[in-house]
């Protein structure tokens, strides 16, 4: 070992035996924490603020429930009265998005239409949360005979033409909110079990729930406590796009004449009503059409955002 | 196989069932029926037609009459069209439909699946970014708004296309356009997605390991994984985009069996209401079926049974 | 001997969130023909990203060589283009890697995975390939490989992927095999078997092998010399016996002190090393290795050591192997 | 994504530019669905009144200012007392398959419709219960044809006995339930649902059909009149929507576009009425859009407050705000057109029934209300059907009622059938309707409110009002039935305010400049056959 | 030597695997452990330790057989005596990553034990005694409000261990709970398992497939082969004198991290193996020339104990 050498390649500061005295364990940290104290949620959020697409998206949205909650409030207008002295304006001082074929201001009656849609695209969604996550619940968690029966029960559902369902169902019973978010949700939270189904058969064997198992936790302890709450990200992110898609589906019905009754107005029935004549009064599509592609955008986005901030694989 | 194709026939035969159970209960519910008009048909002229349709039976008759009548294949006759045969009145529509369906379809996935394959190519540079922009726009637009304005700036300003009609090769291209443009976007989407994934998989690792090319990477490695979740999209989409074409029917005026269901229900027209619920029923579930077995012949892994092994 | 690969000086940095990961720091190494080498470390300590660096298959955003040289066989890989680069891998270089679970692809016939790198490399008809690849199976031992040529991989169970793997490594009968850590994912037995068709197939065809593991075991059966990692540094290089019999760097002393031999008595307690590898956005001014250091002394948290050598093929890196150090154990 | 100002002009003015291609003579229509059937003896809508009227060819034809002229008989005689009529059939007519049209085609025709046992049963049966015994035979009252007035004595003479004198019966005799039918369908239930099994008489043959989206007629070169039908082709699209239809009239596309069988947006009226004002056309029709009230539920078992409903709004303001039409504000309920004695019917009897006005409106409420003994008005409800037009009238009402009675009624819009059912069954408060002439004679307006006719929906039951109508009925002498029915008539509007009309209806419509020869009667149904391009 | 605290006897655990078919993850296995003792089982990957494992906590429910433990089978417990018998038995997990809920933070994982046995009677309580286990496995108190995710592999490892501890439970099935770990880490973990054996006198199952670590830790060493046991013994024994021909191959198979040794080592191959373990619904191996389902445990001396037709 006597003729071992060491490079000195750098010149650096002449040594002294002070440099080589010996430190105790005490002077280093021995157990280091290697990340910051996060939870997974602020986690989740911080990533979720780094995204400035998404968080544009979220505040945009914000943006638009806080107008339809309030921009009818600021108006001089409501969106039922009719002006035959002013009808079809183009957007004025007077009436910001101009005025529709009975006088009724636009600016009213897209904000309010923005709110019927809103409250559809949510409601819906929080019902197929709902029923969503207890069929789904039940069905990833149970496994087994219940979940066969289950699954095939909703696949069979699932195979029903929406459409048709929910057209003749609309016909049936009498037109309201109700009944169209109704319709709606019919088959739409199909999807949203299976997500919980996935997610539960996916957790339910993970090692964490085994553990609290092995402790004497019982089923609803496992569900509540550690299922649900670690299915929360991908439920969160259905949750956003099922929005969007009930709004569509609601305009899709106005199309078809099966929207809500006038003189309320979902943005959907708003271009449906403008169609025939958006070539004269381009407004009248203009500001419904420009919204309710704004608030597909942003639930989009912020979903997509939301999906990424919650994926694991994307942890580090 | 034979099992599969068996089991999977005996459970679309359930659902057809409860789909005609609750379309024909559901219906029965509507109020009215297929003889009121505006100028009302007196009475006994009702209860005649009623009588000749059979319709003045109790419920349960008739619903029974009617599963043994399509077990023999037998759809009846519309009762608004008069005389005319179900099975004709939807093989008519239908073809319009498929025709215009097929092509929406086709651009869909090629569009779709191309531009999602570039987004992920070039991912986070300028063409992925142009490429999502377009496919959220794609998404956010609802396609009776994108149809109408394709329809005036098109057809009717520029003069490049028929405004209404379903002729010409050049007829299919605004309806094709406005059908299959939340579809692309869609497929981008997916495409994007599961190609990233694919391109970061440890197998593509792998085939660069061994010196392939781009090209042969892509096209021989990553589509084939990569395509799966857009074939389970496709599978529905395909059965939605033939029969749920109902608004740009409307508005391109092309007589697809879109427009005969709205009608249809709007005259209570019976027959013709559960035709074309059995028919878009069926093609959904063939939609499905197709997709299982593209799935199988995609992915080795997965059996026709249903889950993956390895 | 001329050396069929030589690493200088390489520096890989990944550009994340929060700074920059430098992930390798100074990787200096080389392997002679016909030679197989070992690089051990912890898990996170560069292992991977080295061999990748050297295939050129890092990806890059979010990596960046930022300096060094890879020499193999007299030209700086770093300089080449794609194209080049691609007629390089799978014909000079093979790679094996970890996990033979997700490293087929699962879409395509095993067969077809192994003729297909034969194909573009050596331009061969399909139907020769064929022939070839059925070779190739028998080869690392798989039985009756003309059915199994058109099987998919999940058939085939973890073992006999990893020796398709190996037979797609070695299908051009290149120069360098690079193996990141090809049996972790499997059994000891099966472990063994893929070994024993690693080292067959290097007495056969020649190969250089880098073997990345982090199991001593598996690279005192297989190598002729060690590189030890920490933390993005080459700690300890030398030969098996060096390494084994005679380490001179904490961490391979330490490694080795902390797996039970199975002559050890019970009671004997194991030798852990505590604590965890520093963290590689904010790399330790010294030693990487200080914070875990049992013989840490002052020098070594802000000095980087120098390398120690000890014989032509054995070098470390620690103060403690400076002249001064034994001059103040002395005192 | 929308046009600015000027592309609405270029838009506009694109379509004017392209006039029909007159070397040609193909007329391009669009109708906004096919007919349901194109089998005479079971169509009962308008827009297989368009398409019959092409391909068949009844006893006599309207010519465009309203009066029969010859067509498959080549002449008539009325008796004196008005019940019998013997038709001369031309011995040059002949079936499109080239058998000559004889009067026993018209026999059989007429017994198919009038047979209890053909199935479907034809719904418009009841258009032939003016002749002897038909509604009887109809009924199964009697079942020896020979007894039901109608007669073929040789193959070219029809003898008609009727029930009652009907001064319309002649002109009925144009109507598609009188159109005759080639005997060979009696074999064939679906001979009417392919175009090559169907056998016509008319100007036309409908030579293509595909379902939902086209249909195509041909000249007829078989026709006795061919000389006098210049078009070789008539091309009907089958779009749904108006918008579709404008646009593509504006594009040149369609030669025609609008009412009875297409629409056209009444958004885009006020802009058409400018940019194209030698092409749009508005015509007043034998029609009228009213709110009826169910007298039967509460409120509205009240006239006054009928009345007051009624007077609280602003037809004037409607028609020129809101329909934007050109549509005629209705205070009567038998529609303009429509024949009186010597001039037309509204022309003679004045449509003054009520003013409108609201302090007076306000004032017949309050007293309605106080008779009910209601302190506040109970919920009203206006139903419609879902349709963008009647939902703008219904909100634009609403809102009159609002403002001027200070009345919050509810507007609820429902499926066509559903909207139907709940007419019909009494099951509403007002409801929208509207009633179209079936001929030409005020009778097709007030016989509906007779007590228990099939179409009174309002529940009106009235013994003065019904011995007035049968009075009308059974005389023979114009002027008393004019008489009787302007009476009738003011019960029902006046007295009893049993509907609120709005408005007479006109037909919109968009004409291409060199486009001549189409020809509109009074109720608005359009004959095609002798239209053509200059 | 003591009582027998557990007792394993004719243990089946088999799946449905759908098709008809039946896998058999665990075919018939019994043994003893004694108080105290640690019993080592190792086995290729699949052969059905972890299986066992769980199924002796009744985890899954068995398909047959008896565990017996302190004189009590718990197959036969209703579930609130079972809910208490969980207090006795506990069990680490292979896998340091996914067996920590990563929603909770540590003083909620380890303390859910408490809650679900209401074992503690105040916050304060609850909070002290988080602490004394987090000491006990060598993690301090400023850990407690932290979540999983902050700490590396060998920390989880501990808190794991921390949360089984807290039951105070006499028995710990310890499932492999090294194979995930950095070899520098192994270490720290499986001394201080020995350490806690040796505190709070517990009995161990280690489950592993790390020969080395398991001669290691273990008094005797449980040989496992495609859902059976083939070979029981004495932990040296067993290593000097293999007589199942897989349990030879097994330890032949080991590498040694010494090149001289490794030099000169023969690898022993099992006859016909090279294919890998098949599972087959009727638990037979797929290329296997002896016929494991039905092999019997037979004492060849004392305390050594190989499979018919080896024994
Ligand atoms: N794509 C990447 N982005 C950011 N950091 C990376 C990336 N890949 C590797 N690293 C970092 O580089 C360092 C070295 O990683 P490497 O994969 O080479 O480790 P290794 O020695 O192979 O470990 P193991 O034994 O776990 O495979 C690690 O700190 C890792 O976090
Ligand atoms: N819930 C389950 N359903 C069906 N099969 C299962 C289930 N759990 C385990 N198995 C199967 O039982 C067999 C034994 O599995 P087990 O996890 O016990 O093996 P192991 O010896 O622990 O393997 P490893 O060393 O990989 O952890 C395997 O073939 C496995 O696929
Ligand atoms: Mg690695
Ligand atoms: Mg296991």
């Amino acid at each position: 070992m006597a003729n071992n050498q060491t490079k000195t390649s750098q010149d650096h500061v002449i040594l002294t035996s002070e440099d080589f005295r010996k430190i105790g364990t005490d002077e280093k940290q021995s157990e280091v924490i290697q990340r910051e104290s996060l939870s997974a949620w602020r986690d989740a959020w911080q990533r979720l603020c780094e995204n400035k697409i998404a968080m544009t998206a979220l505040i945009i949205l914000a943006l638009i429930i806080v107008a339809s909650i309030f921009g009818p409030m600021i108006s001089d207008f409501n969106h039922y009265t009719n002006d035959y002295a002013n009808t079809n304006q183009a957007p004025s001082s007077i009436h910001w998005f101009g005025t529709d074929e009975l006088g009724r201001d636009m600016f009213v009656r897209t904000w309010m239409g923005a709110r019927i849609s809103l409250t559809v695209g949510l409601a819906a969604a929080l019902i197929d949360l709902i029923i969503g996550v207890i069929y789904g619940g039940t069905m990833g968690f149970f496994g087994g005979r219940v979940d066969e029966i289950m699954n095939k029960f909703s696949e069979i559902l699932y195979s029903i033409p929406y459409l048709l369902v929910t057209i003749l169902l609309l016909v049936v019973l009498e037109p309201s909110l109700g009944t169209i978010i109704l319709a709606l949700t019919i088959t739409g939270w199909i999807n949203m079990s299976w997500i919980v189904r996935g997610e539960m058969i996916q957790l339910k064997n993970r090692e964490f729930v085994l553990a609290s198992r092995s402790m004497g936790a019982g089923n609803a302890r496992l569900i509540f406590r550690h299922l649900l709450p670690n299915a929360v990200g991908p439920i969160i992110v259905t949750l956003t796009l099922s929005v969007p898609s009930a709004i569509f589906s609601e305009a899709f019905l106005s199309f078809l004449g099966l929207g809500v009754q006038a003189p309320v107005a979902s943005l959907g029935s708003m271009i449906s009503d403008a169609l025939t004549g958006w070539m004269y009064y381009p407004w009248r599509m203009l500001f419904p059409a420009v919204l309710i592609s704004l608030i597909m955008l942003c639930f989009n986005i912020f979903g997509d955002g939301l999906r990424d901030a919650l994926d694991p694989k994307l942890k580090k | 196989m034979v099992r599969y194709v068996a089991n999977k026939f005996f459970y679309m035969l359930l659902s057809l069932l409860i789909l005609i159970s609750a379309t024909f209960f559901l219906m029965k519910a509507i109020p009215g029926d297929p003889f009121q008009a505006e100028k009302k048909v007196s009475a006994e002229m009702k209860a005649r037609l009623m009588e000749q349709y059979g319709l003045d039976k109790p419920l349960y008759v008739q619903y029974f009459k009617y599963l043994g009548d399509i077990t023999t294949g037998d759809f009846g006759i519309s009762m608004k069209k008069l005389n005319q045969d179900v099975s004709k009145i939807i093989s008519d529509t239908f073809q319009t439909s498929l025709k215009l369906g097929l092509v929406a379809i086709v651009i869909a996935v090629v569009v779709g699946v191309l531009l999602g394959m570039l987004a992920a190519l070039y991912h986070r540079k300028l063409i992925d970014n142009v490429a999502m922009i377009l496919a959220v726009l794609g998404m956010a637009v609802p396609s009776f708004v994108f149809a109408s304005l394709l329809q005036y700036y098109l057809a009717e300003k520029a003069g490049w296309f028929n405004v209404i009609g379903f002729d010409k090769p050049l007829d299919y291209v605004l309806p094709v356009i406005a059908l299959s443009a939340q579809p692309i976007a869609f497929i981008a989407r997916l495409t994007r997605s599961s190609m990233l994934e694919v391109l970061h998989a440890d197998y593509i690792k792998t085939a660069k390991a061994k010196g392939l090319n781009w090209f042969t990477i892509m096209f021989k490695h990553v589509i084939r994984n990569g395509i799966l979740p857009v074939v389970t999209y496709v599978g529905p989409m395909t059965a939605n985009i033939i029969t749920g074409s109902v608004v740009i029917e409307q508005i391109f005026g092309i007589g697809g069996i879109g427009k005969v269901f709205v009608e249809s229900i709007t005259n209570r027209d019976y027959t013709l209401i559960m035709g074309v619920t059995i028919f878009y029923g069926v093609i959904l579930m063939v939609a499905r079926f197709i997709t299982d077995i593209a799935y199988v012949m995609i992915d080795p892994r997965i059996k026709l049974s249903g889950g993956k092994e390895g | 001997m001329e050396p069929i690969l030589h690493v200088k000086d390489l520096h890989v940095s990944f550009h994340v969130k929060g700074g920059e990961v430098q992930a390798v720091r100074g990787m200096n190494f080389e392997i002679g023909e016909g030679e197989t080498v070992a690089i051990v470390g912890e898990s996170g300590s560069g292992k991977s990203v080295t061999a990748q660096t050297i295939m050129r298959l890092i990806p890059s955003p979010p990596s960046r060589i930022k300096q060094g040289e890879i020499i193999f066989k007299g030209e700086n890989l770093l300089n080449k283009t794609n194209k080049q680069m691609e007629a390089i891998r799978g014909k000079d270089i093979g790679m094996i890697f970890q996990d033979p679970m997700s490293s087929l692809n699962p879409t395509i016939k095993v067969g077809k995975q192994i003729t297909e790198v034969m194909i573009k490399h050596q331009k061969m008809s399909k139907s020769e390939a064929k022939v070839q690849g059925i070779e190739m199976l028998k080869l690392v031992g798989i039985k009756n490989a003309e059915a199994r040529f058109d099987q998919y991989p999940h058939e085939f169970s973890g073992g006999m992927r990893q020796r398709v793997m190996i037979a797609i490594a070695l299908a051009c009968r290149p120069a360098l095999l690079i193996a990141d850590e090809p049996t972790t994912a499997l059994d000891v037995t099966i472990q063994a078997q893929i070994l024993d068709v690693m080292k067959e197939m290097q007495q056969r065809l020649g190969t250089s092998i880098i073997l990345i593991t982090h199991d001593l075991g598996v690279v005192a059966g297989m190598c002729d010399k060690v590189i030890v990692m920490y933390a993005g540094e080459v700690v300890e290089t030398g030969t098996v016996m060096e390494i084994f019999k005679n380490p001179q760097h904490p961490y391979t002393k330490g490694l080795l002190r902390s797996m039970p031999r199975l002559d050890q008595k019970k009671d004997e307690p194991l030798i852990p090393i505590m604590g965890t590898p520093p963290d590689l956005i904010k790399p330790p001014l010294g030693c990487s290795f200080c914070a875990r250091c049992d013989e840490a002394m002052k020098i070594c948290e802000s000095v980087r050591p120098d390398e120690t050598v000890f014989s032509e093929s054995h070098m470390a890196r620690c103060w403690n192997l400076h002249p001064m150090a034994r001059e103040g154990e002395s005192s | 994504a929308c046009g600015s100002n000027n592309n609405r002009e270029g838009g506009a003015s694109n379509g004017a530019g392209k006039p029909a291609k007159a070397k040609e003579q193909v007329l391009h229509i669009n109708m906004s669905a096919e007919p349901p059937t194109f089998d005479p003896g079971l169509a009962q809508d308008s827009q297989a009144n368009t398409a019959l009227k092409l391909m068949y060819e009844g006893l006599v034809r309207l010519d465009d200012t309203g009066k029969e002229v010859p067509a498959a008989a080549e002449s008539w005689e009325i008796s004196p007392d008005g019940l019998q009529y013997i038709f001369k059939l031309r011995k040059d007519a002949v079936w499109s398959n080239g058998d000559p049209v004889t009067a026993n085609d018209f026999v059989f025709a007429w017994q198919r419709v009038l047979d209890p046992t053909t199935t479907p049963a034809p719904p418009y049966a009841y258009q032939l219960g003016y002749i002897k015994n038909a509604n009887a035979y109809n009924a199964k009252e009697i079942t020896d044809f020979s007894q039901v007035g109608i007669k073929a004595t040789d193959d070219h003479t029809l003898e008609v006995t009727l029930e009652n004198p009907t001064p319309y019966f002649l002109g009925l005799t144009s109507f598609y339930t009188y159109f005759p039918v080639h005997a060979s369908v009696k074999n064939n239930a679906a001979w009417a649902t392919d175009y090559k099994s169907m056998i016509t008489n008319g100007a036309f043959n409908l030579t293509n059909w595909t379902t939902g989206q086209k249909l195509e007629y041909t000249k007829n070169d078989k026709y006795w009149d061919k000389d006098n039908i210049k078009l070789s082709k008539i091309e009907s699209s089958l779009v749904t929507s108006g918008a579709a239809e404008l646009s593509s009239y504006k594009s040149g596309q369609l030669d025609y576009a609008g009412a009875p069988n297409g629409e056209i947006p009444s958004d885009s009226i006020p802009t058409m009425k400018k940019n194209l004002p030698n092409e749009f056309a508005v015509k007043g029709i034998a029609s009228t859009y009213f709110y009826e009230f169910n007298v039967t539920a509460k409120p509205f078992d009240n006239v006054k407050i009928r009345k007051a409903f009624s007077m609280a709004i602003s037809r004037q303001d409607l028609v020129d705000k809101v329909t934007l039409g050109g549509q005629i504000p209705a205070f009567g309920f038998v529609a303009p057109g429509i024949k009186g004695v010597k001039d037309e019917f509204r022309t003679e009897y004045k449509d003054n029934f009520f003013q409108e006005n609201y302090e007076e409106a306000k004032k017949l409420l309050a007293e309605g209300m106080a008779e009910e003994g209601y302190t506040t008005l109970p919920e009203v409800t206006l139903i419609y059907n879902s349709s963008e037009s009647h939902k703008k009238v219904a909100l634009a009402i609403a809102d009159m009622w609002k403002n001027n009675l200070g009345v919050e009624v509810k507007t609820e819009n429902l499926e066509w059938g559903v909207f139907l059912e709940n007419r019909q069954n009494l099951n509403y408060q007002i409801a929208r309707a509207g009633w179209t002439a079936d001929f030409n004679d005020p009778m097709s307006f007030v016989d509906m409110w007779k007590t228990g006719a099939g179409n009174n929906d309002s529940g009106f039951s009235n013994a003065e009002y019904d011995q007035l109508v049968k009075d009308a009925m059974t005389s023979q002498d114009n002027a008393v039935r004019m008489e009787k029915m302007a009476a009738a008539e003011k019960i029902l509007i006046q007295d009893e305010q049993v509907l609120m009309p709005l408005y007479y209806y006109t037909n919109v419509s968009l004409t291409k400049g060199n486009v001549k020869g189409i020809s509109v009667n009074y109720s608005g149904a359009i004959d095609f056959s002798r239209a053509y391009i200059e | 030597m003591s009582q027998p605290l557990i007792q394993v006897n004719g243990l089946k655990k088999y799946f449905d695997v759908g098709k008809g078919k039946i896998l058999k993850a665990v075919d018939d296995i019994s043994f003893s452990i004694r108080e105290g003792e640690t019993l080592g089982m190792v086995g290729e990957s699949g052969c059905g330790k972890s299986t066992a494992g769980r199924t002796i906590l009744r985890l899954y429910e068995p398909t047959a057989g008896s565990v017996n433990f302190g004189g009590t089978d718990i197959y036969k417990l209703p579930p609130n005596k079972m809910k208490a018998m969980r207090r006795d038995m506990q069990m680490i997990f292979q896998d340091p990553y996914a067996s920590l809920n990563p929603r909770f933070t540590v003083s909620d994982i380890i303390g859910e034990a408490f809650d679900i046995h209401k074992l503690t009677d105040s916050r304060k309580e609850r909070k002290m005694k988080i602490e004394e286990l987090l000491d006990m496995v060598g993690l301090n108190s400023d850990h407690a409000t932290r979540y999983p995710h902050e700490f590396s592999g060998g920390q989880r490892q501990r808190i794991g261990i921390a949360r089984a501890l807290a039951v105070n439970p006499k028995f710990i099935i310890c499932d492999e709970p090294i194979s995930a770990l950095d070899v520098s880490i192994q270490a720290q973990v499986v001394n201080l398992l020995k350490d806690l054996q040796d505190r709070l006198g517990l009995t161990y199952l280690f489950i592993a497939h790390d020969l080395s670590m398991v001669k290691h830790i273990s008094d005797r060493v449980a040989v496992m082969y495609l859902g059976k046991m083939v070979e029981l013994a004495e932990s040296d024994e067993l290593y000097n004198n293999p007589i199942h021909p897989y349990t030879k191959s097994l330890l032949s198979a080991i590498p040694i991290a010494d090149p001289e040794i490794e030099a000169n080592k023969k690898r022993i191959i099992m006859p016909d193996e090279l294919d890998g373990p098949i599972h087959s619904a009727n638990g037979s191996s797929g290329g296997s020339k002896f016929n494991l389902s039905e092999s019997k445990l037979v004492e060849v001396s004392k305390g050594h104990w190989v499979a018919t037709p080896y024994a």
